[in-house]
């Protein structure tokens, strides 16, 4: 067996063993549960600023849509759970449609402005309908029920997002090594010399701006019926901020790193502790420059480093 | 004709880069254009992949391209390389050779997702083996000294099986020996039944290998002909080369 | 004057020139041919600073210039004027020219305006002019003005003949010797090999970043190795 | 009615100079480095913090707007020279990336240094004065004031000295300005400490408006990048101009429909570089390799 097989088993075992050894602290399971939501966005983020290099400063608000469009669906509709994810998903794959096109005649910096500015108006725009609470939020959203099984407890909850996470993770990683990845990475590193080489550019950057939203538009309902309540300050542009934060520090690029650092960005508060709280996001706008200056694969890069020290020795 | 120029004019601001120039490239053979920098030569090529706004007509197979977008020139036959190397740099050489299959393997997005895949390794061999990259194909380009990426540039653009390839100054930065080499591959290309237009400084590749030349400067076409013809052409002499040449 | 040995120089990881030894005498125009690719014009960002020798050394009249930056470069009086001229399209001729002179204070200053404007009275009639709006021969003669403008005592050329009609570009050579009369030595990268032989006291020759040739400009004229080297046969 | 026009018009220009400054300094980093600075308003949060200690000294009023400049100006380099210059080379997303995370170790080290409760921040000059019918807070005409006179020093800057034509060049060809022994690194440590001095200014003047606390910022600095967009990005001048046209079309507005007062300008952004790629004032690039 390859060894990177064999890692990938043990970490495995690991995720799948992990809330039994935890069982009798939820609140840690919980954060875990956040941690999986949050990753599953970074990787949307990651699809579209990693593989694609687009850049988007309003990705916060395509969870809202995600989070407040299945929320609503549940609640004042009557929706099926699953009906109303795939509704968010598809809400939100078209906002991500929306958000795309300008993305075809604006480069750089007026596309973050662009997206940053859509980002904040529809944060905004929540706060001021009534059918999403407004300013109050919207609390007690039910939790999942899928074919009629709810998913009330932590450990219940971890285990569905687990399966979740695997499978997002698995087919961005496919997307990504397939012709279709191979086209937006062609498209990141020289536009202009991937449309010569016959890639239909605005296709393929309009198609990473649909997927990128549509999974956090998952992300984003899978957050409402966890955390049973939104708020339209959560998904500001603070987030969208820290999102893309924790995607460069994870690792642009790689496929685990979006987890990685959204990891890292829940944890560390919590190791520093909860009074130095303040500190640990200043230690993460370092944690950004660094990554940017020295550690272009973020996180990820200094475990690849190890792993190449760890196969020169073995 | 595999390319047809018809009176082809491009104008940057106030500045005309290519005045009117006309010339035709035939089926299976080597075309060189050259003249000094700043002639308009890479310009011809930008406006083939519609990258520049031109007035005229460039016809290609008795198409007038105007109307097609620049990616679906592959699909059609036409493929080219750079005057300055453009290359996927955080990609490894076998993902950059397949980017030029882009549009001639289909897939889709659902698909891809579900991680089918798509069968190139006969097209890759055979593009690699010609070049003589093959030891390199999973490294990443970024790893990679000048004149094997010269080469991964033309296997990109090779890959596709195109009908005629657009070749800017392939020999510039090779060394003496690599330009032997690629003297030997683009007679290749050609016996293949490519058809080649070439931008090229380098008089000892075009001159040996070219089968006509069209010479440019100041936009204008200002010779034609077979290499013997242009090398003895006074105008070519004064504008270009300097100094008469005995071939 | 200036004098370069064993100099190795390049981008990032990319190696162009290979081990090139040089030098310019006082009072001499020295012309550097060779083709696109050649490592000319990677020879003079290497020479102003723009680019750090990876090994060997170039030293102007005894002086290292190896570790200086392209402003200490200037001020030691070796002064550029790149490829494609660079002209700022949106300041004006003389705003330009005041870049050129960035040392200089006030006086002094007006004291070169005054000077360049003799030699090249077409600037001052455009002195107001944007940049942009020149025309292409202006735009060189901003260049070459502007490359005076710091005072050098060796100037540095980079393709002054590029994109410039057959007048203009006498023209342009034409300026060029009188800048030696008037006591400049000059190094001169140049594709236009005839014109470039013709005006230089000495030449020479690069090939993929190696010195392949060098020689009096009248020798290398009339010389067969020239004609396979340069023009590849 | 005509007179609430006046008076609308009147405070809608003191808070787009504020817009305008912030969006000058944006524009003035963006052309001379090409770098989309996002820890512009945070740096003025951070330096607005330290002014709330220095007049809990009993410092006078007008030293302490001083000292937040030249804190400013300090900064600014520093930043220029330890976080951006190193950089400079690689890519322009990078950049935007680290200036993203300094707006965090600005924020983080403001929360954690200063607590993240709100403070209230006493403005200069609290009284109202009428001219004709408008009536117009004194701070506000401080701030039109103040930001007129810089607007005119900026452009003396610009224009008329060797650093502000030098800046002018380094935004056009960096390498040209580079070749000729302008010192450009010099030059955009100065730059980058004007938008800095600028950033604690706008962040002392507008403060009282709202309450001290590490995110007040944030909403000024998302206009003042949409002023900057609208601007063109490349026009000091425009910046400026966009800026003001901003606050005031954002004032009657919010007059009229105060739920659309956020959303507005943001939709106006949207809407303009969908149509105008480049914004209103910039000039068109071509495509070419």
């Amino acid at each position: 067996m390859k060894k990177s097989t064999l890692i990938s088993l043990l970490l495995l075992a690991l995720s799948l063993v992990l809330p039994i050894v935890l069982s009798e602290r939820p609140s840690l399971i919980a954060y875990l549960n956040l941690i999986m939501i949050y990753a599953l966005s970074a990787q949307g983020l990651n699809l579209l600023l990693g593989y694609a290099g687009q850049v988007s400063l309003g990705h916060a608000a395509f969870m809202a849509i995600g989070g407040y469009t299945s929320a609503i669906l549940v609640m004042q509709f009557g929706f099926n759970n699953i009906f109303s994810i795939i509704s968010a998903i598809l809400l939100t794959g078209f906002c991500g449609l929306f958000v795309g096109f300008p993305s075809l005649r604006l480069s750089g910096f007026y596309l973050a402005i662009a997206t940053m500015a859509l980002g904040t108006a529809s944060a905004d725009i929540i706060k001021r309908l009534s059918i999403t609470g407004g300013d109050q939020g919207l609390r007690n959203i039910p939790p999942l029920n899928i074919f009629s099984y709810e998913f009330v407890s932590e450990i219940q909850k971890y285990y569905l997002l687990l399966i979740i996470l695997l499978i997002v993770f698995i087919l961005v990683k496919n997307l990504v090594n397939s012709r279709s990845g191979r086209a937006l990475r062609a498209i990141r590193d020289a536009e202009l010399t991937a449309e010569t080489m016959g890639i239909n550019i605005a296709y393929y950057k309009v198609v990473a701006f649909v997927i990128s939203s549509m999974i956090a538009g998952l992300s984003g309902a899978l957050y409402a019926h966890t955390i049973s309540y939104l708020h339209p300050v959560n998904f500001g542009l603070s987030f969208s901020i820290e999102l893309l934060a924790m995607t460069i520090v994870g690792g642009l690029a790689t496929i685990w790193g979006p987890l990685l650092g959204v990891l890292f960005w829940v944890f560390l508060p919590r190791i520093i502790g909860a009074r130095m709280e303040f500190l640990a996001t200043a230690f993460f706008g370092i944690m950004v420059i660094l990554s940017i200056r020295f550690f272009p694969r973020g996180l990820s890069e200094i475990i690849f480093r190890l792993e190449r020290k760890l196969k020169l020795y073995s | 004709m595999i390319l047809q120029v018809k009176d082809l004019t491009v104008r940057f601001g106030g500045l005309v880069a290519v005045n009117k120039l006309s010339f035709d490239v035939k089926p299976s053979t080597i075309h060189g254009l050259i003249g000094p920098n700043g002639a308009g030569k890479t310009t011809v090529f930008n406006s083939i992949f519609k990258l520049v706004p031109y007035n005229g007509n460039l016809i290609y197979k008795n198409i007038d391209m105007g109307k097609y977008p620049t990616h679906s020139l592959v699909n059609m036959g036409i493929s080219r390389t750079f005057q300055n190397l453009s290359i996927f740099y955080s990609m490894t050489v076998k993902e950059n050779i397949l980017v030029g299959l882009h549009s001639k393997k289909s897939s889709n997005l659902i698909k891809d997702t579900l991680g089918y895949k798509i069968n190139s390794e006969k097209e890759l061999l055979e593009v690699s083996e010609l070049l003589n990259i093959l030891p390199y194909l999973s490294v990443y380009a970024m790893f990679l000294p000048f004149g094997i990426l010269k080469m991964v540039e033309l296997a990109r653009a090779l890959i596709s099986k195109p009908q005629l390839i657009l070749l800017d100054e392939p020999g510039a930065g090779l060394n003496p020996a690599e330009k032997e080499r690629l003297k030997e591959i683009i007679k290749r290309i050609k016996e293949m039944g490519i058809s080649v237009l070439m931008v090229e400084h380098d008089m000892g590749i075009i001159m040996n290998i070219s089968d006509e030349i069209t010479v440019m400067n100041f936009g204008e076409k200002i010779s034609a002909g077979t290499p013997e013809m242009v090398i003895h052409d006074l105008k070519v002499i004064e504008a270009y080369l300097g100094e008469e040449i005995h071939a | 004057m200036l004098k370069i040995e064993a100099l190795v120089s390049g981008y990032a990881h990319l190696e162009i020139l290979h081990s090139i030894n040089l030098k310019v005498e006082k009072g001499e125009i020295v012309s550097v041919l060779g083709s696109n690719g050649a490592g000319k014009s990677t020879l003079l960002r290497t020479i102003s600073g723009i680019l750090k020798p990876w090994k060997g050394t170039i030293t102007f009249e005894g002086k290292l210039l190896n570790d200086l930056d392209p402003i200490q470069i200037v001020k030691h009086g070796v002064v550029q004027v790149p490829e494609g001229r660079h002209i700022f399209p949106g300041l004006t001729v003389k705003e330009n020219l005041l870049l050129a002179g960035y040392k200089f204070g006030k006086i002094e200053l007006s004291e070169r305006y005054d000077s360049v404007y003799t030699m090249f009275p077409v600037l001052k009639e455009r002195e107001k002019q944007l940049g942009g709006t020149l025309s292409g021969g202006e735009q060189q003669m901003l260049a070459l003005a502007r490359g005076l403008m710091p005072k050098p005592t060796l100037l540095l050329l980079d393709e002054p003949s590029l994109g410039l009609a057959p007048k203009l570009v006498t023209l342009i050579f034409k300026t060029l010797e009188r800048f030696r009369d008037e006591g400049l030595t000059i190094l001169l990268v140049e594709q236009n090999a005839k014109r470039a032989l013709e005006i230089s006291n000495r030449a020479y020759i690069l090939a993929t970043g190696y010195l392949a040739l060098e020689g009096n400009s009248s020798d290398l004229i009339s010389d067969q190795n020239v004609k396979r080297l340069y023009l590849g046969r | 009615m005509f007179d609430i026009y006046l008076t609308l018009i009147a405070r809608g220009l003191s808070t787009g100079a504020i817009y305008g400054l912030t969006a000058m300094g944006i524009v003035l980093i963006f052309q001379t480095n090409n770098i989309l600075n996002w820890a512009q308003g945070n740096a003025g949060m951070f330096i607005t913090y330290l002014a709330f200690f220095l007049l809990a000294l009993q410092l006078p009023y007008p030293l302490v707007i001083l000292l937040a400049i030249i804190a400013g100006a300090i900064m600014g380099g520093l930043v220029e020279k330890y976080l951006i210059r190193p950089v400079r080379e690689k890519s322009r997303i990078g950049l935007l990336m680290i200036t993203l995370g300094l707006a965090m170790v600005f924020e983080g080290l403001a929360a954690f240094i200063f607590r993240p409760f709100p403070r209230n921040f006493e403005p200069l000059l609290k009284g109202s004065i009428a001219i004709g019918p408008i009536t117009l807070g004194q701070q506000d005409v401080l701030v039109i004031v103040l930001s007129t006179l810089i607007f005119a020093s900026l452009f003396l800057i610009l224009y008329r000295t060797k650093i502000g034509i030098g800046a002018r060049g380094i935004a056009e060809d960096w390498y040209g300005a580079r070749v000729l022994g302008v010192p450009v690194f010099t030059i955009s440590l100065i730059i980058w400490s004007i938008s800095f001095a600028l950033s604690g200014l706008v962040g002392i003047l507008i403060v009282p408006r709202f309450a001290l606390e590490p995110h007040f910022m944030l909403p000024i600095q998302v206009k003042a990048f949409s002023a900057a967009v609208l601007g063109g990005m490349n026009s000091v001048l425009g910046a400026a101009v966009a800026g003001l046209l901003l606050g005031v079309m954002e004032n009657i507005i919010a007059f009229h429909f105060p739920y659309l007062q956020e959303s507005f300008s943001l939709v106006l952004v949207v809407i303009v570089l969908l149509f105008l790629p480049t914004g209103l004032f910039g000039k068109k690039t071509q495509r070419r390799f």
